[in-house]
């Protein structure tokens, strides 16, 4: 194992760390997408090009598109409960 | 209560991870992962299959019914997420009016953007379907790079959203499902032209993107599959309220 | 060191698990599953490495050449695909919720038990 | 004949694809009939297959990849008759479930057809497959259609709730699961279960095989509902529609512990027997006995109907788990009868929930009080199917609880069968006492205790029937059918006892997969003795006192009331634990995998 793979591997450990530890979904969704790019990273350098793909376009463009989505919706949904209340 | 939860849950997550840490300090060396099965697939491929991407022979031949499964897994995820996002017929009403009164939202050169990039996006990902058997790449893959594109169109004018995915939304839950029954269908041709289920049918030493068999073809049904199936869920969850005017 | 790369597995499943306890927000729980969810990738293609081996697609390398196991990676790549149905899912479960319950805290919840 | 297994998951799944190809123009009647076909055809399907397999094994590679040089390189489908025949069940309870649902409104043709399909061809495959990913694939396939199926009704938060507590459990466990193939295969170079049992033949246990197993057999503890990762069970029950509680009840929960049997006696047996099979036996026997007798008790203190009938079917993963757990061909025989006839009663139980749902809109044993009155055939029905759980000889859940008991006193365990007796006797009890006030109008009806007004209790179909569809009583009454049926024939013990001992043979399966084969006798079980009638009708005769003590125990006397009152405040404390909070489940989900992981850890490794 090389120094730069156990670099990025801690790097994971510790974004992935920080993804439980944020509490604000969007900052929280940006760092999922880190997450997954760092992953990307990993598959690469262990000779999994073809996972490292998909988990480029999962992780980081799917995954967190959806989460944004959702996250708007809720935001609305409240937003609107909110003017009902008033 | 919620301490009790902490407590409980805490040492309950030291003692899965020391049993795990403690089972993984038990594995081989990292680097030193030779199975003589993956060995024996790997070599298989070349010689047997004409493809070049041992993953791929893997995923749509060797181990293909786990494809099928996992495909029907995203389908049925899909389905099921039209089904938790559907509206009632009661709320229809309201949720019109609610329509009516969004209008159209993003900014101009965001839409143009957006729309500009959808075409080399397309084709790269078409690229990366046909390779699929030869180089990384796949339906996977390239099914969630087309579906990013079209996402892009999405996202980046809300207002052609409303025109397009009003009509489209059927055709992509047509395509979902196209996808899902066209790796069926496949297993289906192996069975009746050679007499196993799954079986590669279709012959491999066709030069050019052909080769692999049924693997190209298994890839562009997965591609289809992908990119319809993750459209579907960006599209209800960007307005749940089109599924009143499609139930 | 040699498992140093098992043991990352091993962490992500560790703090994802205690976020999933932990959570607040169903949004936050569902970004959890996905650290859980790392750790299996990690884990998975982490056990298929060969020292200077390269990836198994043989494209201008020699057929008898030290390739990396193609099992995990297919296996990999499903439970990737799994990850986005996974997401889609509970998501479509969340914002259901929340728009009919205006919450997405899962303890927050009222239960009206009989 | 052999085609049969891959076509009982190929064809649902098609029919599945083709209903979606064509969902905007394909009406109710059409998804109804097209989905009620495709899953009779599965059954013929399944049935034809457990014929062709006989006493050996089907072993069906996909893709023809044959093994070679004794590795398997593709996809094996290695059916047994037990697997057949769990999968043959799964088909019927579709069918009738299928029938039962062609009257419900609210249903969304066709994608509620679809899920049913995907969710039948997860179950088949996951009995018929001998490929641990392939388990895991058609496992995840499983659970996210019922997912869908359990929130189906998104107007009311409880089935959000359950749907959302169902999914992040189950999912957790998938990854366990995962987790659990990637270290086997990390040991052992191989995904079949033959394979990997071969492997281990040689290699012997080590603590990666142990903590792998943990982790798997842990994926299926959840799947089934076994004290602590039940939690989940009694939320999603309570909401999913009737139709598919008769499935997830009937069928699903008991999926999860075949998936147990089935890696430990394909693939694991050989490294943890012989000098761990004793330490894995109590480890199984204890979890099974504790979630059998916990609940039958939550049962006892349930108002909801289709929240006691959630804790009877965990009270009976319980037994089934007591009885797959004792590692014997007996056991396993038993437990396949027991399965059968109580999966049925179950069933049937929840049919007539469902109706009376329908047809008065209320699911609380309070505010039904007396309604039940005028409905004569479901009031027959509901107190069979209250007898048969309590193992009412001769029939279907009898015969399998006296072999569970046999094979239960064959390893010394002599204070089994009267546990089971009560502990089957409350289960009856709970049942037995809600038929007696929802039909009978017996008992108090509005005492000081909480009024069950909650939103479950609505109706399913949103308007109600004034009388039963025909489409509803039909599946009820073949269900009452085959609960009796499966008992009344001892010709069945034999095979089950004949299927077990193939199950249980770990190198006649090898063989089977590797070439080689082996001649497979038939075997022959013994008759029910004459005190599994004595320890079953007790436990009848102690339902119906247990019931009248419930429902009576004012007129009885103050010491009757103080008990029955001790026993509700004793057990607040635990259906407190169930609080329906995810976070709360996931805790005490994590504990009991750690536990579970200790315990095999220090005994078998």
């Amino acid at each position: 194992m090389n120094a730069f793979l156990a670099f990025v591997l801690t790097l994971v450990g510790v974004v992935g760390l920080l993804v439980v530890l944020t509490n604000d979904p969007v900052r929280q969704t940006v760092l999922g997408g880190v997450l997954s790019l760092l992953l990307a990273v990993v598959f690469f350098a262990v000779q999994a090009p073809d996972v490292a793909l998909s988990e480029l376009a999962i992780g980081t463009v799917a995954v967190p598109l959806m989460l944004l989505l959702a996250i708007g919706k809720i935001r609305e949904h409240r937003a609107r409960e909110e003017e009902m209340r008033e | 209560m919620r301490r009790g939860r902490l407590i409980v849950g805490g040492l309950g997550v030291l003692l899965v991870v020391a049993a795990f840490a403690w089972a993984c300090t038990g594995l081989h060396a990292f680097g030193h992962g030779t199975t003589r099965y993956g060995e024996m697939v790997a070599r298989a491929t070349v010689p047997q299959r004409a493809a070049t991407n041992a993953v791929a022979a893997v995923t749509f031949d060797f181990r293909g019914v786990d494809t099928l499964g996992e495909e029907f897994i995203l389908f049925i995820a899909v389905i099921g997420v039209s089904i938790l996002l559907r509206s009632l017929r009661s709320e229809t009403s309201e949720e019109e009016t609610h329509i009516a009164a969004a209008g159209p939202r993003g900014s101009e050169f965001s839409r143009w953007l957006a729309a500009g990039l959808v075409g080399p996006v397309a084709v790269l990902a078409a690229y990366i379907v046909a390779h699929g058997a030869l180089t990384p790449g796949g339906g996977f893959q390239g099914g969630a790079i087309l579906m990013a594109a079209v996402a892009a169109i999405f996202v980046g004018g809300e207002y052609v959203v409303l025109l397009t995915i009003r009509t489209s939304a059927t055709w992509l839950d047509i395509a979902d499902a196209l996808g899902a029954a066209g790796l069926v269908v496949l297993g289906f041709g192996g069975l009746i032209a050679a007499g196993t289920f799954f079986q590669n049918f279709i012959d491999k030493r066709t030069s050019g993107l052909l080769t692999g068999g049924i693997i190209p073809l298994a890839n562009i049904a997965v591609g289809l599959e992908v990119a319809g199936a993750l459209l579907t869920v960006v599209a209800e969850l960007l307005d749940q309220r089109l599924l009143s005017t499609r139930t | 060191m040699s498992v140093y790369p098992y043991l990352i597995a091993v962490w992500l499943f560790g703090v994802g698990l205690w976020g999933v306890i932990n959570s607040r927000n169903y949004l936050h729980l569902i970004m959890c599953l996905m650290v859980v969810q790392a750790s299996t990738y990690v884990l998975l293609l982490s056990i298929g490495y060969v020292n200077h081996g390269t990836a198994p697609i043989y494209q201008g390398i020699s057929t008898k050449a030290l390739v990396v196991d193609p099992i995990v990676q297919a296996l990999t790549l499903t439970d990737v695909v799994v990850e986005a149905t996974v997401v889609a899912l509970l998501l479509g479960l969340v914002v259901q919720a929340s728009k009919r319950f205006g919450s997405i805290d899962p303890d927050a919840i009222v239960r009206m038990r009989d | 004949m052999s085609q049969l297994a891959p076509l009982a998951v190929a064809v649902p799944l098609v029919v599945a694809a083709v209903l979606g190809i064509g969902h905007a123009v394909l009406g109710r009647i059409v998804a109804d009939i097209v989905a009620v076909l495709t899953a009779a055809l599965t059954l013929v399907m399944t049935i034809l297959l457990l014929i062709h397999v006989g006493p050996g094994y089907s072993v069906y590679w996909f893709g023809g990849w044959h093994p070679r040089a004794g590795v398997a390189i593709g996809v094996a489908f290695q059916v047994g008759a037990i697997g057949a025949g769990l999968a043959a069940f799964v088909s019927l309870l579709m069918v009738l479930a299928l029938v039962y649902s062609t009257r419900f409104i609210g249903v969304q043709a066709p994608r509620y057809h679809m899920l049913m399909l995907t969710f039948m061809a997860g179950m088949v495959g996951f009995c018929l497959s001998g490929d641990l990913f392939n388990m895991f694939v058609l496992f995840e396939l499983m659970s996210v259609s019922a997912v869908a199926l359990i929130g189906y009704r998104i107007q009311q938060q409880s089935a959000l709730e359950g749907a959302l507590n169902f999914a992040v459990i189950n999912m957790i466990g998938a990854f366990l699961f995962l987790i659990g193939i990637g270290l086997v295969y990390a040991r052992t170079g191989a995904l079949n279960l033959a394979q990997i049992g071969a492997t281990l033949a040689h290699a012997g246990n080590d603590r990666v095989i142990v903590i792998a197993f943990t982790l798997i057999v842990s994926a299926f503890l959840i799947k089934a509902a076994v004290v602590p990762f039940h939690f989940w069970l009694s939320d999603a029950y309570a909401v999913a529609l009737a139709p598919v509680c008769l499935l997830l009840a009937g069928a699903m929960s008991e999926i999860g512990l075949y998936g147990i049997a089935r890696v430990y006696f394909s693939a694991f047996a050989p490294a943890i027997a012989p000098q761990g099979t004793s330490a894995l036996r109590t480890i199984l026997v204890a979890a099974g006995l504790i979630t059998a007798l916990g609940g039958a008790a939550m049962a006892l203190v349930e108002d909801h109907l289709k929240r006691m009938l959630a804790f009877v079917t965990i009270s009976f993963v319980g037994v089934f788990l007591f009885g797959a757990g004792l590692l014997s061909e007996d056991g396993v025989a038993g437990t396949s009868i027991y399965v059968l006839g109580d999966g049925f009663a179950k069933a049937l139980l929840f049919a007539c929930v469902g109706i009376l749902q329908n047809r008065l809109g209320a699911v609380g044993q309070r505010r039904l009080h007396g309604r039940g009155r005028p409905l004569c055939v479901i009031a027959a029905s509901f107190f069979a199917g209250g007898l048969l759980i309590s193992a009412l000889p001769p029939f279907g859940p009898f015969l399998g609880k006296s072999m569970i008991d046999d094979a239960a006193l064959k390893q010394g365990l002599d204070f089994v069968p009267p546990l089971l007796m009560i502990i089957s006797a409350l289960s009856g009890a709970a049942v037995l006492r809600a038929g007696a006030r929802v039909f009978l109008g017996w008992g108090e009806s509005h005492d000081e205790e909480r009024d069950s007004a909650d939103e479950e209790t609505s109706a399913e179909t949103e308007q109600l029937y004034d009388h039963t569809p025909a489409v509803m009583l039909i599946p009820t009454i073949a269900l009452l059918a085959g609960a009796i049926g499966v008992g009344a024939w001892y010709g069945m013990a034999d095979l089950a006892t004949t299927a077990a001992h193939t199950f249980v043979d770990v190198s006649a399966y090898r063989a089977a997969v590797f070439g080689g084969a082996r001649q497979l006798g038939a075997a022959s079980s013994a008759a029910p003795a004459w005190f599994d009638y004595v320890y079953c009708a007790g436990a009848v005769v102690l339902a119906v006192l247990i019931a009248a003590l419930g429902l009576f125990s004012r007129r009885i006397g103050a010491a009757a009331e103080r008990l029955v009152r001790a026993a509700h405040v004793g057990m607040e404390p635990i259906r407190r634990l169930h609080t329906g909070r995810v976070g709360d489940y996931a805790a005490a989900l994590a504990l009991g995998v750690g536990i579970l992981a200790a315990l095999m850890t220090l005994t078998l490794g």
